[in-house]
């Protein structure tokens, strides 16, 4: 059961990062990207605390943690170079 | 042309590569070293990672240098940019910028206090989890940039950044020399306090310490240096003259 | 119980995974900026939230520092898409309209006459 | 809004970071216990003055009670929203008609504003673009009217019904 | 390590691989950032894998957010697009 949900499970997650990629690819605009990268960054908190899970190490948790926290803090400085603010 | 002959050094550099590490076996034993530290850190320190009681331990001298040249390297930022600062005292371009909307400043609000908690975690729990003083520092600074990013008139003391960066470099040094008093082969940066249990709080030794210091230090280099970044624009010597 | 636990952990996973798909799904799909960052961000806040509360049912002992991270998350997510929106605005992103109204601009214009 | 004690504001940030902080450790060893009491204390005496408005009394019972019926009626907006997301995207012809409208809050608290955006951007079909003094400026993805107050009913008043009581 | 994790590996080094590119040949240099920043956060996930949290920890407290920052303001104080 555990391995098969692992696979079936990565799998979904390696196809969200598929699909943001091709937006990050395709997107026209600077904005657009960093659409993109805000969800790639989501999809990859989500994989760490996963892997987490499956390498059974609660310490591997505190990466997520402080992914979570410090992730966003990069997509606000973008923002607020593009709306002229630093 | 040009393009041709970028290619074709590629082609030497992989060349060079493949055949350097074509012998190269990864994760091969080489030394023998790697089993010494994985049997002796945790009894000798009873530090619960290992690769901690390497960089603060058996190597604690190198991270001493490593943060000297941060703090050259801080050091020498402030001095570059803040000549340029002082040149054009009379225009403050940055006022005129547009404010960060009022949701982003509640959440700052809100966020700033957790991330500090987070970031001393970090650099307290460095012997315990993945991490230690300089990623504890890193996130420390990180939430002063969020001040500083989204509050204008937020202005960071650079007296008190100098303080509490010579107080932790005084108080690093202080526990090398206490080692060489205090430890048992009176070495620089030795343990000499009790080594605890693994696993807990109070264990490793001067890890902990030399942590504690290490983050303070850190995280006011990189928030100096941030803020001497952020202000450069006050100068007006950049955007203004050039459009 | 046990087993309980782990079955709602793994509904909460999957729902979390199926989640994160559609955000992503989401963006690729959208017209413009403004209705990309909407589905985007609603799908992948849900979708990571009971993904990471899932993760912290299959693992009871993990349970609260996993929710720390959701409450992180529902916090951080929305924020970072708002202030994102406003600056694309700002830097003049005009939204995709079929028929319907535009109140922000009338603001923004003030705006730069004002200045 | 009336002034509440510093030291209630203190005690108030003190026990939410320190409870951050055994969260962040679960452990209940003493050492960890009182290093978490020491370094949140200090947090909290550098931060108080702006983290909190009303201090402990968010403590109190009823208060407590609103901010679960909060939490619920914001789960079950948020379930329905990536339904409703999920819809538009899987349909082929994407059925949207997107446009930026505007209502007015009565919320004065900062704090407040910040989780009714929040609330508002992950809602069905709805993301706030920018709030000015106390008008929001959202986009919509089905604009229904453009009338402010038929917005505000139709967007923000079940969330706001319930902010409004607990921080006034 | 299974194979499985394996695969996820050589994905996140191609993800890793695309994002480079991106970031050497684009114009726009805030672009280039955000192509920077993902190929941050793949190389962490790279990190993870071959569990070396310490080293993912690192690139997550520096690499996510300071070295955006970084570029980001010096993007400000010289120009965005490349000539």
């Amino acid at each position: 059961m555990n391995d098969v949900f692992f696979i079936v499970i990565m799998s979904m997650l390696v196809l969200a990062g598929v699909i943001a990629a091709i937006r990050f690819v395709k997107g026209p605009t600077a904005a657009d990207r960093v659409v993109a990268m805000d969800n790639i960054s989501v999809i990859i908190i989500a994989t760490l605390v996963f892997v987490a899970y499956f390498f059974q190490r609660y310490i591997y948790i505190d990466v997520s943690l402080v992914y979570a926290v410090l992730g966003f803090i990069g997509i606000l400085t973008i923002a607020r170079y593009l709306e002229g603010g630093i | 042309m040009r393009k041709l002959i970028i290619a074709a050094l590629l082609i030497v550099v992989a060349y060079v590569l493949i055949d350097a590490f074509a012998e190269f076996q990864f994760g091969a034993e080489r030394q023998g070293i790697k089993d010494y530290f994985l049997e002796h850190t945790p009894t000798d320190l009873q530090v619960a990672n290992s690769v901690t009681a390497i960089i603060v331990s058996y190597r604690g001298f190198d991270t001493l240098g490593e943060v000297t040249v941060l703090f050259l390297a801080a050091t020498g930022i402030s001095t570059i940019l803040y000549r340029r600062r002082s040149k054009h005292t009379g225009l403050n371009p940055l006022r005129k910028s547009p404010e960060a909307s009022l949701i982003v400043k509640a959440a700052v609000k809100l966020l700033f206090p957790m991330i500090l908690i987070l970031g001393a975690y970090v650099f307290v729990h460095g012997h315990l989890t993945p991490g230690g003083g300089f990623q504890g520092g890193a996130i420390i600074a990180t939430g002063f940039l969020l001040l500083l990013i989204s509050y204008r008139q937020f202005k960071v003391e650079h007296s008190v950044v100098m303080w509490v960066e010579s107080l932790a470099g005084i108080f690093f040094v202080t526990i090398g020399i206490f080692g060489i008093i205090y430890g048992p082969n009176a070495n620089f940066l030795e343990n000499f306090l009790p080594v605890g249990n693994l696993n807990e709080l109070m264990s490793g030794g001067v890890i902990g310490l030399v942590y504690v210091a290490v983050g303070f230090k850190v995280a006011a280099e990189l928030t100096g240096v941030l803020d001497t970044l952020v202000n450069i624009r006050e100068t007006g010597d950049n955007k203004e003259t050039k459009e | 119980m046990e087993t309980i636990l782990n079955y709602l952990g793994y509904f909460f996973v999957s729902i979390g995974a199926v989640f994160l798909v559609l955000g992503a799904f989401g963006i690729l799909r959208m017209p413009d900026f403004y209705t990309r960052i909407q589905a985007g961000t609603k799908s992948s806040t849900l979708g990571a939230m009971s993904f990471i509360f899932g993760v912290g049912l299959l693992e009871p002992a993990w349970f609260i520092k996993t929710l720390v991270i959701v409450v992180f998350i529902a916090i951080s997510n929305p924020i970072s898409s708002h202030a994102l929106a406003r600056g694309a605005y700002k830097s003049h992103h005009q939204p995709y309209l079929k028929d319907g109204v535009d109140a922000y601009k009338e603001v923004e214009n003030q705006k730069e006459v004002k200045l | 809004m009336e002034n509440v004690s510093k030291i209630s504001r203190l005690v108030y940030t003190w026990v939410v970071l320190f409870a951050l902080w055994m969260a962040f450790t679960t452990s209940l060893a003493l050492d960890e216990v009182l290093v978490g009491l020491a370094i949140s204390f200090v947090v909290a005496a550098m931060t108080f003055s702006y983290f909190t408005q009303i201090g402990l009394k968010a403590f109190s019972p009823k208060k407590i009670m609103y901010q679960i019926q909060y939490l619920i009626i914001f789960i079950v907006a948020l379930v329905k929203a990536n339904f409703h997301v999920a819809k538009i995207v899987l349909t082929p012809s994407l059925p949207i008609n997107p446009g930026i409208v505007e209502f007015e809050t009565k919320l004065n608290s900062d704090i407040a504003k910040m989780i009714l955006a929040n609330s508002i951007t992950l809602t069905p079909g709805t993301f706030t673009v920018d709030v000015i003094e106390n008008r929001f400026y959202v986009h919509w993805l089905e604009v229904e009217t453009e009338d402010s107050e038929k917005v505000y009913k139709a967007i923000a008043e079940s969330f706001e019904k319930i902010l409004l009581k607990i921080y006034e | 390590m299974s194979t499985f994790a394996f695969i996820f590996l050589l994905f996140s080094v191609t993800i890793l691989i695309i994002a480079a590119f991106f970031a050497a040949f684009k114009k726009d240099l805030l672009q280039a950032v955000i192509a920077t920043s993902i190929i941050s956060l793949s190389l962490a996930v790279i990190f993870y894998i071959l569990q070396a949290p310490d080293v993912a920890l690192t690139e997550a407290a520096i690499g996510v957010a300071l070295s955006t920052i970084v570029f980001v303001l010096t993007i400000r104080n010289t120009k965005r697009m490349e000539e």
